[in-house]
Order: structure tokens, then C-alpha cells, then sequence
């Protein structure tokens, strides 16, 4: 996968405001059930695109960190019942999770395959464990963990300081969206930082960026664990939207899934893993909604043929073809002559 | 005392079937790096091909050992001709391609089968360990996949076949050196690893029952055995399925099946950790 | 959960004018009465699903067949929710705030249960679970027409510990139905001065039982009592059969044959299990007969047919009694109806809804699977859901909304 | 003893059997510059490794000191913060990123965002980049990779570069230039340069140390090392007499 240098441009305001626009706007030409879902998942994506893109840390089990923050929200909010704190738990526990593994996997120098498996492991064992917690036994304070009835019914989202006053429906979209977009900018500005542009170094050459005394498992462990956050706070998002936590969160499948929308969407962007998930999200959602073709059957062709026709997902097609429509302009420009520091090379993040 | 030798049956069969599971995949990832997350898929369509063909009045040994492996394997050779040939070197989009064809498997599957689960009983009736009623299938597996690990060292370390397969272990530029064209070799090899699984497949039919969903139960612990194992295809898979299957079940046995698992799962994770390139990266380095 | 006052009124408010329920301004006659349906077509649960999706369409189409209720015709909404809980809650929001369906038939897990059930009390959508389940659901909103423990398996624990002895070791799923169906089994073993030796829970995943057959053998038990479910779980009779135990200890179960478990095994496999349930396709009545028949018209397999399929087509059979009695679709007359006693004639017997606590009055069945049948030992007419009735009654206070589990 | 830029003292490495480094007591002074040489398998690669922390998987003993301070066991990026530019035997670049955004990775590390910047255009300057500056550094032709991956090596100013094999593969003519660009560094900063080609180890003529199975053979000014008969005999083989 060839880089496409820092990835990240300056951020074309008027590209990212029409793109918030629409997504605000939307409430007024349709239902927001499912687009609130799309956001969260998208939010989800966005997480491992951050992290793999950029960083090339590919992560099997990148469930794990949602899952956590779904499962440390609902039990936060029955013990607590307001809902400000447990939001703040889903996105810390899961940080501090995968810091604490991460560290043990890049200081144990893991890399590539192994890591994948490493990461694989570690939401088998908590999607093991939480499928096993049904009995009477396993409660944390007055929540019962349920497992495969997972935790139904905990306090949501409330206005923060009103406990009374519960967030769902359209508002609750809202707040999805602007989580979305807020994380989207944070993933922006860290691209843009030093340390975001250490870990592009990171993925193009470990060894060079260690000769030139950046510490790389630190940094590496770092984007981890924001990546992971990000992720928590996805799950925690979900917990809200379904009001239900089940082991599923954790699942192979809700890994393997993620990969595929990062993938199909384009890895190496930010618009690419959001866009993907809003496509193959909804899909997924159509074919539930019909019981005449075999969902699986469907999901699966499409993958295989995604591999084979647009091996480097749809963004960077997008990208490819907006690029031969803007060629023209690109002239006008080179004729003025304008020196820029840091040219922006193929990024999808217009 | 008999308790014990029970717990050690239990123990050997696991081994047993976590080596069978992991065989097709351990070729295939040993061989060509490709990692064929619809491994999963094609034991279970050597499941249902055993099944088919017994129902059909074929011998069931007949069936798993010799249709099961022949039938997945001409289906594993049309899946590296249609897909699988285009995307060697590109690991993620073989990934992302074999996990596309494990779930159009799984809805073929479905489509042709129905989903109601479907088996053919165990064809060895169960035994006494002392005052324990064993299954007699178990020893089957145990024996079955015992000569399957031996005959495929003997190949690899013997045979003409074996120097060229332990060649395009190195690299395909080693078996072109050889005089060989690597895209057959390719070829050859997940053919053969197809076989394999299906082969797998056919031996377990009459142990679990058969659902097209029952795919995703083998593929975890196949590609956790086959990684933390290394480079090394026999030596190593088989390392980690002795020490996984014999974690497994005493955990098991002293606790609940879930807390077994759960121990293998945190077992590999420390062993991956001491050896980043897995167990045959540290010992056994020159074996095969 | 305690329901804060302020949401729920929100919620109430918001919805309705959302449906428009009470403001709409006349019937129009033609406007289709649309039923919800959320069941697993696909995934590891589907060996129960798929067969209640197909029953489902069936009551539909034959009650439109019939000219529909009311003079109005039936629109089903049907979901796969591919054995996902999460999809569960997705379509049932979708179901309560864009389809603005009537009533809703579906879940097959408790576990999926309790993820839709309060979204549908939440919205006032009349809400049928037609499955067998562990009991003790005590919710004005929710009418169950599967068996409860009372019903189905104190027969077997009577009928077993009669036969076989007192000392039981207990197999069951790791979610809310094993966890308290276990719960039950203990009750009704002790109520015999019996001894429940051990009891093993597996997640549903769990395909491996080598090392429990091995702890059964060493408790010894007289017989053991199995409450798994689903596909993987199948591996365990499997198994039992291959190490020749079937022959040694017996086996009695409170779900074994309700997906079709006696089809999947084979003969040897799966005789002497003991089990009890509303179903059999053996009953010899002729509503069972003209069923079948029904189906297989359809196109459909019978061989598929089990005991929640038909929980499933005469749970909207019921409903539709009741709609016809209440003469209207309004949630609040059907449930009056519904109130009145109403009962329906379906393949599997009388099915008589009890007022106090929305649970059905079912004949049982205790049956022994003989050769891939399950051939009937005995009936009881007409047993009543006591153990829920201990707890719930719903004319008493119907703001209830609670589900109840046996202290032992 | 003013504190010595690198000092080695009985350093040893063993991989299983072989014993790679043996006993090597060495040092460098401030701003001096030094050439290792010997054949191949002479532990010259596994005394570089050892002295920039890179020696994973065999067993070491002794201590390496960096202007006094004892960098023994410490990871690679710890030991090169000390102000330390290493270029290592296989070119290593990140060849997705432009030659700009190599080095101002390098730079930046030092140097904080603005002096980034001037230190960029500083190297550029200097080793006549401008050409192929904002050019991914994956499609440059060999000899312009080396010169990006040297620049890479001073942008974030070194006071010691270590030099794994600069030579290896380049023409005669670009030969020349990088020993005018060693020169230019050796005038601020310390080298250990290690290399097998002679022509280019005769044009640097600085303080030869010759490395034979694991020890050093033999120390001092080119002319009397290149003459010396041992050196003769050991590496280039009993026909050059």
C-alpha cells in the first residue's frame, strides 16, 4: 500500500462544512433511527482507520475496545444513574485497557500477523467470558452482567446535570453526529501534529524512525489507546442507541466487520472507513429487512468482488476519479507558481 | 485411576482435533503466507460432503476419507483459480477476499442444505475405560489425525514434493530457482490445503452436528494455533496443539469447558509475547 | 430500571401523536392492519426461526384468505434478526416508530425477549411472545402463549424421578431461560425429596462436552436433565450417543424436539429422551392433520414443523379471536378481549388465555422419542401456567411490569 | 581522561556458538574520524549494532560508553537521542514520504516545529537536494536515496555519525562527492565510517580499525595500516604479496 504522504492536508473548511451540514440537516428529510446507528458505526471505523491507516497497526479484535465501552457504560449508569461520569468511564476504560496491552505488545516488539492475532485474542477471551456471566453471581454493584442476555434497560444518556431528562430519538442523533465530527477533527489534528506525523513515519519505517531516537512503542501504544477511546466511545454510543449490551459486541463477526468497512471504505483516509461503514451498514440493515436472500450470501459476493475491482476501496476511487475531474485546475495553479511546504499528495480527505 | 486415564483420552482427542482443524490452514499460511479466514467454511463442506455421500449409501470411511477431501479440494482449486490467484503478496485483500467467500459459503450452504442441522452417527461404538463409557469415535480422531501429521512430515521432509513445498516456504523466488513456476506450486498447495480441512470435516461430521454457521466455531482456534506455532507447518502446529489441547481440557475438566477455553485463549496470548515469531521462532527452528 | 416518570411520559406522548392513535379521525376502511414479526432466519438460532417464519406467513395469508379482520387486510413486516440481539432492538424500534405496526409477534430467546419488550410496552404496541420460556413475565402489554416451567416440566421431573430415581444432574443454557429453568428443575426435584447432584451451564457456542460426559459419569446421577439450546448444543446428545451413555444413564429434557433435534439425529441417537411440550406432530386431532396438510399445500417441508412454529401460528390466531371479539384494532379493546378469556381450537389444542396473568392454559404432552418421532406417553389437558400465577396478577394491579423468578 | 565521544570496554557478543565481537576495548575521540574495515563475518556489522543498541537475540558483555555514559543494554532510540546519526547497512528510508517529510522528521525531533523547518532547507542546501526535494523518496534512483537517507541522518545535527556501508553500490564519480560530504560532517561532528570498499577507504585516508574474527587486528593511519602485513595477509588474501 504506497503511502499517500502525511495523508492529511490542510483541511479544507468548506469540503468538512458542507459534509456537517448534510449531516445535520438530515433529521429533516428522514427517519434518524438508522442514520444514528450509520454515525455510530461510522464513529467505530473511523477509530481503526485512524490507528491502521496511519499508524499501520491492523488490529483483529478491534471489537474489544467497543464492546468495553458499551459494557462500562451500562454498568457505570446503573451504579451511578447519572449519566456524565459512565460516559467518561466507557472512553477511559477502554484507553486504559489497551495500554496497558498495547504496551505488552509493542515493548514485546509484535508485529503485523502476530499483532492481528494478539488483538484477536484478546475480544475472543472477553466475549468468552462475557457469554459466561449469566448467573446470579456475576453482578458489579446492582448491575447484573447478564451474559447472554446481556444488560437490557440501564438509565441512557441524560442531559448532563438533569438526570430526569432522558436523550433519545432525533436529539440523540444529534449528539451522535457531533460526536462523529468531533472525533473526526481530533483525528485531523493529531494527523496534523508531530506525533501524527511520527506514527506516518512509523508505518512507512519502524527502524529508521527508531535511528532518528523516536520511541516507537510508546508512540505506538499511544494511538492505540486514543484509537481505542475513540472506540468506547462508539460502544458506548451503541449501548445507548440499542439500550441493550450483549456479548456480541465483542464477536469475531462485529471485528471482522469493521476491518471490511475500513477496507472497502479505503484504508490510509479518514472519509474512506465512515464511508464504508454507512454503505455496508445500511446494507446490512436492507438485507435484514427481507427474508428471501440469504444475507450472507449477498455481504459475501460483494466483498470478493470489492477485493478484485477496487482493491484500494471506494474513497481512493472516488479520490482518482475527482483527481482526473480537477486536473484541469491543477494547471491553472501550477501556472501561478505557489511554493507550499507540505504538498498534499492523494489524500481522499479533500 | 481410571478417572485419569479418562482425562487423558479427552486430552489426546483434543490435541488431536485441534491439529486436524489446523492442518489445511497451517499449509496454506505455512506455504504461501496467505491467511484463508474461509478455512472454517471448507471443514464444514467436508462435513456436509461426508454427510451427503453416506446418506447416499457410500461407506462413511469411504465417504470422510476419501470424497470429503477429493470434493473440497476440486472446490478449493475453483476458489484459488477465480479469487485467490489474483491477490498473492496482498495479505489484507486475500483476508478480506476469503472472509467475502466464507459468508457467500455459509449462504450457498444454507440455500442448498436447508439450515437444519444435519449428521451421520458415530460409526464406532463407545468403550470402557474402566468404569467410564468412552467414545470409541475419539480414538478414530485420535489415530486418523496422528497419521495425518506423521504422513504430511514424512512428505515434506522426504519427498521431491516436500523439498519443493519447503522451498516456496522461503519464497517464491527460492521455487522459482528451483525450476518451478511458483503460480503452480500456488496452486498445488491450497488445493492440497483444501483438502485437507475437507478432510477434517469429513472425520468430525459424526462428532458435532453439522450447521452451515458451525464454520466460525473452528477458524478462531485454527488460526490462533497455526500463528502462535510459527513458521515451521508440522513442528510448530503441532507444538502449540499439544500444549493448547492439554490446557484445554484439564482447565476444563477441573473447572468448566468456557474457563478452558478462555485459559488456551490466555495461553497463547503469554506464549505470543515470549516469541513475537511464534514457538518454531524460537525452538525447533529447523524443523519442518 | 427505574423508569423515571418524566421520560416515560415523554415517550408516551411523543409516540402517539407519532402514531396518531387517538386523534385519527375515522377508520379508513382499506388501511391494511400491519403485525410486526422479529425472528432469527439466520445464524445459529435459525433451526428455530426459519420455521416460525414460515408459520407466520401462513396465519397471515390465511386470515387474508379468510377476507382479512375487520374487513381490513393484514400487512406483515417481517425482520431476520440474524441471531443478533442488537438487530432485535434496532427493528424493534423500526417497527414501533416507522412501520407503526399494530401488534408484534417475535423473539425466540428470552434473551431477545426482554431486549424488545420494553420498547414495545414503552410505545403501547401490543406485544405476543409465542415461545417456550422460563416464566414469570408479569407485563399487561405482553401475552404469552409458549409453556411455562409449571406446565411443561414438572411432567417430566415427576414422570423421570418416578421412574428413574431421585438423583438428577442438571445440563442447561447459560442465559435467563437455563439459568432459572434450572432453577425450576431444582424446585420440583427437592418438592420429591430428590437431589439436583450438579448443574453444568454452557454459553450457547459450546460444541465440546467430552470432559462433562466424564463428570456425569462420575456423579452418577440416576438421569440427567438437559435444558440446552440451539445448534452447537446438538453436539452434546451427539456425543452422549457415541460413548454409549445413551444406553447407561437416561435422558430427559424441557427442549430437546423443539428444533427438531430428533430429526437431526439419528435413530439410536435419539431414542428414550423423555421430553414434554405443548406440541407433537403425532397428536391425531384433526386440526393437527388439516395443519399439516395446510403446509405442505404451501410448499413447505412438514419434516420441519416443531412445537414454537405452531406456538407462533396459533399465537396469531388468538390475536385475531381477539380482534374479532373486540371489534376494534385499538390495543386497549383487544386487551379487554383478550381480558374476557378468549381461545382459540389450534393443532396443538385448546389454547385459553388465563386474565390474571396473559399466559395460556396449554394441554401437555409427555412424549418419548422413539425412531425420530416423538410419540406421546401422556396428555394433560388444559395445565395452567400456576408458577407465573403465583406472582402475577395483572386485573389486580396491571401497571405491573416485572419478571419473576422462582426463590428456592 | 577527557571523556571520549565512544569508548568500548571488553565489549563481547555471542550468537549460540559463534562469538562475534571478542573482548573489543576501543575509542573515538571528539570530532575524529574513523573507518572500520576487515572482511566480512569480522564482526565489524555486530560491533556497529552493539554500539547503537541494536543487538537482539545474542548474548552481550562489556560496556559502551557515549562521551562517558554507559549505554550498555539500552534501546536503540535512547542511545540515539544522546545526539547520535546512524545510517544503517540496508538503506532505510520512508519511501512513502517525501524527501522533505523525511527529513523534517529527523528534525523535528530535535529541533521543535519552526527550527524543523530551517534545518530542512539547511540540509537540503547542503547536499543539493533541491532537485528531488518533494519527491517521494520510494521513486528516487539509488544514489539519490542514499543522499536522502544521509541527509535524513544530519538533519536533527548529530555530534557523532555512525556510517554502515555509505558506499556500497554507488558509482566512482558519486564516490567522490560523499567524501567531501564526510568531510564537511567530520568538521562538527565525530564518524565511525564502516566500509569494505578500498578505494573509498584510501580517498577518506583517516585512522583505519582493522576488525578480524571478532577482535581488532590492527590500529592506525591508512598508508601504514593498507602496508602493514598483517592486514595484507588477513584481508587481502596470501595472493597480494
Amino acid at each position: 500500500m504506497t503511502g499517500s504522504g502525511f495523508g492529511v492536508g490542510r483541511l479544507r473548511w468548506h469540503w468538512f462544512a458542507a459534509f456537517a451540514a448534510a449531516l445535520l440537516l438530515l433529521p429533516l428529510v428522514s427517519e434518524t433511527n438508522t442514520p444514528t446507528l450509520l454515525a455510530i458505526w461510522a464513529l467505530f471505523a473511523l477509530s481503526l482507520g485512524l490507528m491502521w491507516g496511519y499508524a499501520g497497526l491492523l488490529s483483529f479484535g478491534h471489537a474489544a475496545y467497543f464492546g468495553l465501552g458499551a459494557y462500562t457504560y451500562a454498568i457505570a449508569s446503573f451504579n451511578i444513574g447519572e449519566s456524565t461520569a459512565p460516559l467518561l468511564l466507557a472512553l477511559l476504560v477502554p484507553a486504559l485497557v489497551a495500554a496497558i496491552i498495547g504496551a505488552m505488545m509493542f515493548y514485546g516488539r509484535i508485529s503485523d500477523v502476530y499483532l492481528g492475532v494478539m488483538t484477536l485474542v484478546v475480544t475472543l477471551i472477553l466475549n468468552r467470558f462475557m457469554n459466561a456471566t449469566a448467573g446470579d453471581a456475576y453482578r458489579i454493584g446492582n448491575a447484573r452482567l447478564g451474559g447472554f442476555n446481556g444488560i437490557p434497560a440501564f438509565p441512557t444518556l441524560n442531559v448532563p446535570g438533569d438526570p430526569g431528562e432522558q436523550i433519545y430519538g432525533t436529539p440523540y442523533y444529534y449528539v451522535v453526529v457531533i460526536c462523529l465530527l468531533g472525533a473526526y477533527l481530533l483525528a485531523r489534528w493529531i494527523l496534523a501534529s508531530s506525533f501524527g506525523r511520527a506514527l506516518v513515519g512509523i508505518r512507512e519505517n519502524e527502524l529508521r524512525m527508531e535511528l532518528i531516537g523516536y520511541d516507537v512503542p510508546a508512540l505506538k501504544t499511544l494511538i492505540f489507546s486514543v484509537s481505542a477511546a475513540m472506540a468506547g466511545l462508539a460502544g458506548c454510543l451503541f449501548a445507548n442507541w440499542a439500550e441493550i449490551v450483549t456479548p456480541s459486541v465483542f464477536s469475531l463477526g462485529q471485528s471482522a466487520e469493521v476491518i471490511i468497512w475500513v477496507i472497502v471504505g479505503g484504508l490510509g483516509t479518514l472519509i474512506g472507513p465512515m464511508l464504508g461503514a454507512a454503505v455496508l451498514g445500511s446494507l446490512k440493515i436492507a438485507l435484514g429487512s427481507q427474508t428471501t436472500v440469504d444475507n450472507s450470501l449477498v455481504l459475501g459476493a460483494i466483498l470478493i468482488l470489492v477485493v478484485l475491482l477496487i482493491p484500494r476501496g471506494f474513497a481512493p476511487a472516488l479520490v482518482a476519479w475527482r483527481r482526473r475531474f480537477a486536473s484541469a485546475q491543477a494547471h491553472r495553479r501550477q501556472a501561478r507558481g505557489t511554493r507550499r511546504r507540505h504538498v498534499v499528495i492523494r489524500d481522499a480527505d479533500a | 485411576m481410571d478417572y485419569a486415564a479418562v482425562v487423558v483420552l479427552e486430552i489426546l482427542y483434543m490435541i488431536a482435533f485441534l491439529a486436524l482443524i489446523s492442518a489445511g490452514l497451517a499449509v496454506v499460511f505455512g506455504m504461501m503466507r496467505v491467511i484463508n479466514l474461509a478455512h472454517g467454511e471448507l471443514v464444514m463442506l467436508g462435513g456436509y460432503a461426508t454427510i451427503a455421500s453416506s446418506k447416499a449409501g457410500i461407506n462413511i470411511y469411504v465417504a470422510m476419507l476419501i470424497i470429503a477431501p477429493i470434493a473440497v479440494g476440486l472446490i478449493g482449486l475453483v476458489v484459488e483459480r477465480l479469487i485467490v490467484r489474483f491477490l498473492y503478496g496482498r495479505m489484507i485483500d486475500t483476508m478480506l477476499a476469503t472472509w467475502g467467500l466464507s459468508l457467500l459459503l455459509i449462504g450457498l450452504v444454507t440455500l442448498i442444505f436447508g439450515n437444519s442441522a444435519v449428521s451421520v452417527p458415530a460409526p464406532i461404538p463407545g468403550y470402557q475405560v474402566g468404569r467410564y463409557q468412552m467414545g470409541g469415535y475419539n480414538l478414530f480422531i485420535i489415530a486418523t489425525s496422528a497419521i495425518l501429521m506423521f504422513s504430511m512430515w514424512l512428505v515434506l521432509r522426504y519427498t521431491r514434493v516436500g523439498l519443493i513445498a519447503r522451498g516456496a516456504m522461503q519464497g517464491a523466488d527460492v521455487v522459482a530457482a528451483l525450476g518451478h513456476n511458483p503460480k503452480t506450486i500456488y496452486m498445488v498447495t491450497f488445493t492440497v490445503g483444501a483438502a485437507l480441512s475437507g478432510l477434517a470435516g469429513g472425520i468430525l461430521a459424526p462428532l458435532t452436528g453439522l450447521l452451515p454457521s458451525v464454520g466460525g466455531s473452528y477458524i478462531a482456534k485454527a488460526f490462533i494455533t497455526v500463528i502462535t506455532g510459527g513458521a515451521a507447518v508440522i513442528a510448530g502446529t503441532l507444538s502449540t496443539a499439544v500444549v493448547f489441547g492439554t490446557v484445554n481440557q484439564l482447565v476444563s475438566f477441573a473447572s468448566t469447558p468456557v474457563i478452558g477455553e478462555i485459559a488456551m485463549l490466555a495461553l497463547a496470548m503469554v506464549l505470543l509475547r515470549l516469541m513475537p515469531q511464534g514457538v518454531t521462532g524460537r525452538f525447533f527452528r529447523s524443523s519442518t | 430500571m427505574a423508569l423515571s416518570r418524566r421520560r416515560f411520559m415523554t415517550a408516551a406522548g411523543t409516540s402517539a401523536l407519532a402514531a396518531g392513535l387517538p386523534f385519527r379521525p375515522a377508520f379508513a376502511q382499506g388501511a391494511p392492519i400491519k403485525l410486526g414479526s422479529i425472528l432469527d432466519n439466520s445464524g445459529n438460532l435459525d433451526i428455530y426461526g426459519k420455521p416460525m417464519v414460515i408459520a407466520t406467513a401462513m396465519a397471515v395469508d390465511e386470515i387474508n384468505a379468510a377476507g382479512g379482520l375487520l374487513g381490513r387486510k393484514i400487512e406483515l413486516k417481517q425482520y431476520d434478526s440474524q441471531s443478533d440481539i442488537a438487530l432485535y432492538t434496532k427493528y424493534a424500534q423500526q417497527l414501533v416508530r416507522e412501520d407503526k405496526v399494530d401488534v408484534v409477534h417475535g423473539g425466540i430467546t428470552s434473551a431477545s425477549r426482554e431486549a424488545i419488550r420494553q420498547t414495545f410496552r414503552r410505545s403501547n404496541t401490543l406485544y405476543f411472545y409465542n415461545v417456550l420460556y422460563e416464566g414469570g413475565v408479569c407485563d399487561r402489554n405482553c401475552v404469552v402463549t409458549g409453556t411455562t416451567p409449571a406446565q411443561a416440566v414438572e411432567p417430566i421431573i415427576d414422570h423421570a424421578m418416578k421412574k428413574w430415581g431421585n438423583k438428577i444432574y442438571t445440563l442447561a443454557a447459560d442465559y435467563n431461560y437455563g439459568q432459572i429453568t434450572a432453577k425450576w428443575v431444582a424446585h420440583y426435584v427437592e418438592d420429591r425429596k430428590g437431589a439436583v447432584l450438579k448443574t453444568d451451564f454452557f454459553p450457547l457456542d459450546v460444541s465440546d462436552f467430552g470432559s462433562t460426559i466424564a463428570k456425569i459419569q462420575e456423579a452418577a446421577p440416576s438421569f440427567v436433565c438437559s435444558a440446552l439450546v440451539g445448534g452447537a448444543h446438538l453436539a452434546f446428545y451427539r456425543q452422549w450417543a457415541a460413548s454409549g451413555m445413551n444406553k447407561k444413564i437416561p435422558l430427559a429434557s424441557t427442549t430437546f424436539g423443539v428444533g427438531n433435534e430428533h430429526l437431526a439425529l439419528s435413530g439410536a441417537e435419539g431414542d428414550g429422551i423423555l421430553i414434554a411440550g405443548n406440541y407433537s406432530q403425532e397428536i391425531a386431532t384433526p386440526a393437527n392433520k388439516d395443519f399439516l396438510a395446510r403446509w405442505q399445500k404451501r410448499g413447505g417441508d412438514t419434516k420441519i414443523v416443531h412445537e414454537i412454529a405452531v406456538s407462533q401460528y396459533q399465537g396469531i390466531m388468538l390475536w385475531a379471536e381477539c380482534v374479532r371479539k373486540a371489534g376494534s384494532i385499538e390495543r386497549e379493546a383487544v386487551l379487554k378481549a383478550i381480558e374476557s378469556g378468549a381461545s382459540i381450537e389450534g393443532p396443538a389444542g385448546l389454547v385459553a388465555i388465563e386474565p390474571k396473568t396473559h399466559h395460556a392454559a396449554l394441554d401437555i404432552h409427555l412424549m418419548l422419542v422413539k425412531d425420530q418421532k416423538l410419540t406421546i406417553l401422556e396428555t394433560f389437558k388444559q395445565r395452567p401456567p400456576s408458577d407465573t400465577a403465583q406472582y402475577c396478577d395483572l386485573q389486580k394491579n396491571p401497571g405491573e411490569n416485572k419478571q419473576y423468578e422462582v426463590k428456592i | 581522561m577527557s571523556d571520549a565521544a565512544v569508548e568500548t570496554r571488553e565489549l563481547s557478543v555471542r550468537y549460540g556458538g559463534v562469538l562475534a565481537v571478542n573482548n573489543v576495548s576501543f575509542a573515538l575521540r571528539d570530532r575524529e574520524l574513523r573507518c572500520l574495515i576487515g572482511p566480512n563475518g569480522a564482526g565489524k556489522s555486530t560491533f556497529f549494532k552493539s554500539v547503537t543498541g541494536q543487538v537482539r537475540g545474542g548474548q552481550a558483555s562489556g560496556r559502551v560508553l557515549i562521551r562517558g555514559q554507559d549505554v550498555f543494554g539500552w534501546p536503540t532510540h535512547r542511545i540515539v537521542r544522546l545526539g547520535i546519526g546512524v545510517k544503517t547497512q540496508v538503506p532505510s528510508v520512508m519511501s512513502g514520504l517525501t524527501v522533505e517529510e523525511n527529513l523534517w522528521l529527523s528534525a523535528r525531533r530535535t529541533l521543535g516545529r519552526q527550527g524543523a523547518d530551517a534545518a530542512v532547507d539547511e540540509v537540503v542546501a547542503e547536499l543539493g537536494l533541491e532537485g528531488f526535494a518533494r519527491r517521494q523518496v520510494g521513486e528516487l534512483a539509488h544514489g539519490q536515496r542514499q543522499l536522502a537517507e544521509i541527509g535524513v541522518v544530519l538533519a536533527n545535527k548529530p555530534w557523532l555519525v555512525l556510517l554502515d556501508e555509505p558506499a556500497a553500490g554507488i558509482t566512482s564519480q558519486e564516490t567522490e562527492r560523499l567524501v567531501a560530504i564526510i568531510r564537511r560532517i567530520n568538521r562538527t561532528a565525530a564518524l565511525i565510517v564502516v566500509d569494505h570498499d578500498m578505494h573509498f577507504v584510501r580517498m577518506l585516508d583517516a585512522t583505519i580499525t582493522v576488525f578480524h574474527q571478532g577482535s581488532i587486528l590492527v590500529e592506525g593511519r591508512t598508508a601504514d595500516v593498507l602496508a602493514d602485513a598483517r592486514v595484507r595477509e588477513v584481508y587481502l588474501g596470501s595472493r597480494a604479496r
